[in-house]
């Protein structure tokens, strides 16, 4: 966290700046979804949706909450957050995705 | 919900001045900082459940997913994100301004954001309406009663019933929420959830399958729709019903912490407003701004999650 | 299960893949062992040789080595890779199906099993199977989770709502082997239970051809009543008991929901047997399965004499009062799929029927007054 | 309360500076104290009546399983006893016992802190505690809930016709109580440690309270989500969980054993701490291989989220999960070698003086020795699909738990009792009591593994006639572990009030809390320390008076 007042912000521009990337973050997202990407392979449009998504909160984290000019540990807790929803997400799917061809169901 | 009083007392908990426990004013202001990063990694994981539980069922329903989410009205959603992406970069420069010790523009921005997040509020507030009028709630009983008459108990008034004859989603559901009596009007004495709009999505799937050799449904759908070998609308709309459900639990939850969050704004307002912070003390703008951001990062996405599936399958 | 010695230290092993379990317990008690005896034994004698000689003594220091730790790190990881592998090889034993199967298709409900040959014979927590031959048991349930359970074969598998789980067992021993519900399912969860038969061939088929053993009426009623279909696990008596008591019931006067009252005669007995939901007896709910097609003729009778000598009565029962007699002639084999073998998915979103508590019946007990 | 208050009256008779304890009697500056050794003292007591409703549980448990049929109680009690045996002993009395209680009190005195870092959350969570407590027991009362402590559905949103929603709303509440505790602990050894305490001059308690706090931080939230769920579930008949409309159950399980089984190490790394404290000071010798001990925490904290599935191999989740999850489980059982390893190597060559929490802490080593040991046979995937949902894995988590986590936390209990509490138990009970906790345990749990192979399935009433004996064992083994438990109650409540006095140090060990005075006073130092030596040193540079103590010993002994 900013200990003083001259670093933790990256003034107007910046500021202003990333909020332009948030709006043409959410105006882009809202048109790719009518195109079809599924037909690339399922789940296109959904991932570039994502990938947005990531871009923006990458923002937010940054800079409007100073991640940006923070100690390691600030660093650590939101990158270990994100693994540990990983793990969730991850080890809960390979159940899901694995359990047709499992013996246990047909 | 216990948590979030958690998060009060991050903000009550530091009145200006250092705490007995602390040697610093930077011991303190680590501490907290420290104490609301790890505040926000368990918000993480608590709406990472909700998340898991919607891929499950988004990876095993995605046609009755893009269904549902075909009836949310991008519009509304995106303009939400907007508000708060807006909310957000006030919330920023309340920060700003704070450290700079510059009480009038802090007081500014905080009231900016507070209605830019009622706003946000305002318009979930429609759209719960036009599902609540068009029986989308998932719960039996919470929607709106409408007698087989065809009139609605509230709204004696019935428009011209347009056939079913399915316009785009998007624009049906736009005027929906402002006048729920442009299309047809469906009985339901008991304000049971009811979907009245179609299989359009798993059409087009099965369409594409025919002409694509493709395969557009997954396993648990070629069980989960069908019923001895015919399609099951009923089976169709329960899948729906999920995704409502979802719907419902996680953006009302998101509302709650805004909610939250607009309290802890007043508490900060008034801070503000008495000239607490200065260049040297701003520790609890942050923290609030911390958390406000948190919220904002949460909805970012939701509204692709919930609001864009498979728009292309009937706009395309 | 053995009963011989006082206190059993073994279970019965009476499946093909039993010993592969049992080798790989006798493994690891062996690695327990062979970890526990120096461990315990170190720490005694540093116990007695280094116990303290004189007050707040401080004794030399000593600082990890890291050759002991990779040492002590490497060998539990090598042992424990081989307990996974000699683990993943028998689990895929136990679960990868046959083909070649005899397929038994299994229902849970509580708290019964009901289970159906593919040949049509209907058991009721029991289950007759022939020694050597695979058996493969496709199981679902009709409310919550239940749990196949056979000790003696060394297998298990949880039997889950909407899906179909499966199971494979080879008896090899012919005997009589314990089933229990080991998933926790409710009230009468311990009840939930019964017998695996394992038969020589011969007896088998002797056994599908259908030869009833002997016994008065009212002994065979009550071994059907408490054990061949479980009547036992809803109808004995007790407060927290989900059907009607019986005892002392016949000839007397019933109140009906709705109102009327009937005489508990063998044609009401028969009938609630074979359409339950028809007079349903005041203060139950209609949750009783039918039995139609499920009880013989035969059977029928019995249980009706077994019902009565619960009211002190004795005596044979009528054979088929006209009234019911035209429903109760359709045979086992027919309505294979009705009640067994079900929908991979309940599509239809109310499906409190077979369900007591369902707060549409019965809501929560804080918001209620019951 | 009575107790506490007693405890300052007891202290008022001495000639002794304010502590903690006489800084204020009245009922409010307990009520409304930001110490953290307050809030700890409270908790001690909620906790402790929390064990004893759980233990009488358990008692009835035993006594209807002395017999095969249903004699004592009925089908649908016993299931009552069961759920309810476990809610308590697990959400409101393992979950907190140690880093509630001893952490609370000791973690800041040990790093050389004047408190917590967030001293009102600390509080805040100790009344979230008591309002998640009151909840659940005010449900129990009504009439209990007879779900499993496991609330699996659909059985908990449809077929149970008992207290679930209550219960289950105690139990989401109490989970914000242990986020705070955790979120506390870990902003403080961040930030509160004093000059000269560097990371690795941590005592092994508080490297085993962080890496706790990081499950809590981490595990909780997803138990409150999905209590959450469940109770929307239930009451509004609309779900994810509930087949019947297109749910799936076994997410429940994914989603419940998500946290459920890292708060099994919840439950045990603190115990750890406990027991590498006790075995370090006892034998008063450096502990073999800090630096292992400390990692093998972390590691364990982080490698616990990675084997939840071991709980479902036989729920229906996919053979492929299980092979994973099994291999995963057989990975994580090597820091706990470790751990165990290096204890024993600690003893080599010590001075070994056998006190009251010594005894616990080796009986602690042996049980979880075995406790550990069955846990691989239920990490085998051949062996567990016989054992799963048998009476083994009772054995196997009563030997983790109870072997573990409450036989550290009595140890831990008696060792920093003194400085608590100011007063000295009486040493010829606490050894009594120790050993008989010790018997009586594996003549409770250990015929049970025995049971389990023999196909005893968990949660019956009633049983096959011919596993009684076993059964009588058992039954017999609590009746004796049950005194083990009620003496020290009785012989620690008497100290408050009769013990002599106990010195600032009674032990002469180097660490902080035994720096100060006992019980502490308000702010635990008189002026901040500064540390200078490393963890565990008993010699001259920890800067001990060896030789006065050691007069003061001869005296104390001769007169």
């Amino acid at each position: 966290m900013a200990d003083n007042h001259n670093e933790g912000h990256i003034g107007y521009p910046g500021y202003f700046g990333v909020f332009a990337i948030l709006v043409a973050g959410t105006i882009f997202t809202y048109f790719s979804s009518f195109w079809d990407l599924d037909s690339i392979f399922p789940g296109a449009n959904t991932l570039l949706a994502l990938l947005i998504a990531f871009t923006k909160m990458t923002c937010v984290m940054l800079f409007f909450m100073h991640v940006y000019w923070s100690p390691r540990l600030i660093w650590l807790s939101v990158v270990a957050s994100l693994f540990w929803l990983a793990i969730m997400f991850a080890y809960t799917m390979q159940d899901y995705f694995t359990r047709g061809s499992g013996v246990f169901s047909s | 919900m216990a948590s979030h009083e958690g998060t009060h007392e991050e903000f009550h908990y530091h009145a200006p001045g250092l705490q007995h426990q602390f040697e610093d004013m930077k011991q303190q202001e680590e501490s907290v900082s420290i104490g609301m990063w790890m505040f926000l990694v368990q918000e993480i994981m608590f709406f990472g459940g909700l998340f898991s539980a919607y891929l499950v069922f988004r990876s095993r329903f995605p046609l009755a997913f893009a269904e549902g989410s075909n009836h949310l009205d991008p519009f509304w959603g995106g303009l939400n994100t907007l508000v708060l992406i807006v909310s957000s970069l006030t919330m920023a420069l309340t920060v700003f301004y704070a450290q700079r010790g510059n009480r009038n523009m802090q007081v500014l921005m905080i009231v900016l954001t507070m209605i830019f997040g009622a706003t946000f509020l305002g318009v979930k507030l429609i759209e719960y309406t036009d599902k609540y009028n068009n029986g989308l709630i998932p719960v039996t009983g919470w929607n709106k009663r409408i007698k087989d008459t065809g009139a609605s108990e509230h709204t004696a008034e019935t428009s011209p019933a347009k056939d079913a004859a399915f316009v785009l989603p998007l624009v049906e559901t736009r005027t929906s929420a402002a006048e729920s009596a442009t299309h047809e009007i469906h009985p339901n004495p008991k304000g049971e959830f009811q979907w009245n709009y179609g299989s359009h999505v798993f059409d087009y799937a099965i369409e594409k399958e025919k002409t694509s050799g493709k395969a557009y449904l997954t396993q648990s759908e070629r069980i989960g729709y069908f019923s001895n070998g015919a399609f099951d609308p009923n089976k169709y709309r329960d899948k729906i019903r999920i995704f409502f459900y979802i719907y419902f639990v996680m953006t009302g939850l998101h509302a709650l912490h805004m909610i939250i969050g607009l309290g802890v704004m007043v508490w900060l307002l008034w801070a503000a407003f008495r000239g607490t912070f200065s260049s040297d003390y701003y520790a609890p703008v942050e923290m609030s701004g911390l958390y406000w951001h948190f919220v904002d990062i949460v909805w970012i996405f939701l509204f692709p999650l919930l609001y864009l599936l498979g728009r292309h399958f009937l706009h395309s | 299960m053995q009963t011989s010695s006082w206190v059993p230290l073994f279970p019965e092993a009476a499946s093909s893949f039993a010993w592969q379990v049992d080798a790989l317990y006798f493994y690891l008690i062996l690695i327990s062992v062979a970890f526990t005896i120096p461990i315990v034994a170190a720490i005694f004698f540093f116990m007695v040789r280094y116990r303290e000689k004189e007050k707040f003594a401080t004794p030399d220091e000593m600082h990890g080595s890291i050759v002991l730790e990779t040492v002590w790190s490497i060998i539990p990881f090598v042992i424990s890779m081989t307990i996974f592998l000699g683990g993943a090889y028998v689990y895929y034993n136990q679960y990868r199906m046959p083909e070649d199967g005899m397929e038994v298709y299994v229902v849970g409900k509580q708290w019964m099993w009901k289970l159906q040959h593919s040949t049509g014979q209907r058991e009721i927590n029991e289950l007759h199977v022939p020694v050597g031959r695979k058996v493969k048991l496709t199981m679902t349930t009709e409310d919550v989770l239940h749990d196949f359970s056979i000790p003696a074969f060394r297998t298990k598998a949880d039997v889950v709502p909407g899906r179909y789980t499966y199971l494979w067992f080879e008896a090899t021993k012919p005997g009589k082997y314990h089933l229990f519900c080991a998933e926790y399912c409710g009230l009468n969860h311990s009840g939930m239970g019964g017998w695996i038969y394992v038969m020589e061939q011969r007896d088998f088929d002797n056994w599908l051809a259908g030869n009833e053993s002997g016994g008065t009426p009212v002994q065979q009623g009550q071994d059907l009543f408490e054990n061949k279909l479980g009547c036992a696990s809803c109808h004995a008596g007790g407060a927290d008991q989900r059907g009607a008591k019986l005892e002392g019931i016949y000839n007397k006067e019933v109140r009906l929901v709705g109102g009327q009252t009937v005489i508990a005669d063998d044609a009401y007995i028969r009938n609630s047997i074979l359409n339950p939901s028809s007079q349903i007896v005041e203060g139950y709910q209609p949750i009783m399965p039918t039995f139609k097609g499920q009880v013989t003729e035969e059977q029928l009778v019995s249980l009706v004499a077994y019902i009565k000598s619960l009211s002190g009565v004795t005596g044979a029962a009528p054979t088929g009062t006209g009234t019911t007699g035209s429903s109760t002639m359709q045979g086992t084999s027919t309505n294979t799929n009705s009640t067994v073998a079900p929908r991979a998915d309940r599509g239809n979103s109310n499906t409190q029927g077979s369900n007591p508590n369902a707060p549409a019946t019965r809501p929560e007990p804080g918001r209620n007054n019951q | 309360m009575q107790n506490v208050d007693a405890i300052g009256s007891a202290d008022l008779t001495g000639p002794t500076k304010t502590n903690y304890l006489s800084n204020g009697f009245t009922l409010k500056s307990w009520l409304l104290t930001k110490d953290h050794k307050r809030i700890a003292i409270m908790y001690l007591i909620t906790i402790s009546l929390f064990f004893m409703a759980g233990g009488l549980y358990a008692a009835t448990i035993r006594l209807e399983l002395l017999t095969p049929d249903t004699d004592l109680l009925t089908s649908a009690t016993y299931n009552k006893v069961f759920t309810q045996h476990g809610i308590l002993m697990i959400f409101f009395f393992l979950i907190p016992s140690i880093p509630a209680v001893l952490g609370n009190f000791l973690l800041p005195i040990m790093i050389g802190a004047k408190d917590l870092a967030l001293p009102r959350i600390n509080l805040l969570s100790l009344y979230i505690y008591w309002i998640g407590g009151a909840l659940t027991v005010y449900a129990l009362l009504q009439g209990g809930v007879d779900t499993g402590w496991t609330f699996y559905t659909p059985y908990s949103t449809t077929f149970s016709n008992s207290y679930v929603m209550a219960v289950g709303l105690g139990i989401f509440i109490n989970g914000f109580s242990s986020i705070l505790t955790g979120l506390n602990f870990i902003v403080t050894v961040h930030t509160m440690r004093a000059p000269g305490m560097t990371w690795f001059r941590l005592p092994l308690f508080v490297w085993a309270q962080y890496a706790t706090s990081l499950v809590m931080i981490l595990g909780t939230p997803v138990i409150a989500i999905t209590v959450l769920l469940l109770a929307i579930e239930r009451t509004v008949q609309v779900g994810i969980f509930d087949p019947a409309i297109g749910g799936d159950p076994i997410l429940f399980q994914h989603m419940f054993w998500f946290y459920s089984h890292p708060a099994v190490y919840i439950m045990v790394l603190p115990g750890m701490g406990v027991v590498s404290e006790l075995i370090s000071n006892f034998s008063r010798k450096k502990i073999f291989g800090y630096e292992f001990i400390a990692f093998s925490s972390i590691a364990i904290a982080v490698f616990g989220f990675l084997v939840w599935g071991h709980h479902m191999f036989v729920s229906g989740q996919s053979i492929y999960a299980g092979m994973v999850f099994s291999f995963l489980t057989m990975v994580v059982a090597i820091p706990s070698a470790i751990k165990m390893f290096n204890w024993s190597a600690t003893l080599y060559k010590g001075s070994i003086s056998y006190d009251t929490p010594m005894l616990y802490g080796l009986g602690f080593m042996g049980l979880f020795l075995i406790g550990g040991l069955t846990g691989l046979f239920l990490g085998s995937l051949g062996l567990v699909v016989h054992l799963t949902d048998t009476y083994f894995v009772v054995a196997h988590f009563h030997y983790v738990m109870v072997g573990g986590q409450v036989i550290a936390y009595l140890g831990g209990l008696h060792y920093w009792w003194p400085k608590m509490t100011g007063r000295m138990y009486s040493e010829f009970w606490g050894k009594v009591s120790a050993m008989l906790v010790f018997i009586g345990f594996n003549l409770t749990f250990f015929p049970q593994f025995i049971l389990g192979y023999q196909g005893m399935p968990r949660r019956y009433a009633s049983y096959p006639a011919e596993l009684q004996v076993l059964n009588i064992f058992s039954t017999a083994g609590a009746s004796v572990l049950a005194v083990g438990f009620i003496m020290p109650l009785i012989y620690l409540v008497h100290s408050l009030f009769y013990g002599k006095k106990a010195p600032d140090n009674p032990w002469m060990l180097p660490g902080l809390e035994w720096r100060t005075s006992s019980p502490p006073p308000t702010e635990n130092f008189e002026k901040m320390p500064v540390v200078t030596w490393e963890a565990y040193e008993f010699g001259e540079e920890s800067g001990l008076d060896l030789d006065e103590a050691r007069r003061r010993e001869s005296v104390t002994t001769v007169s």
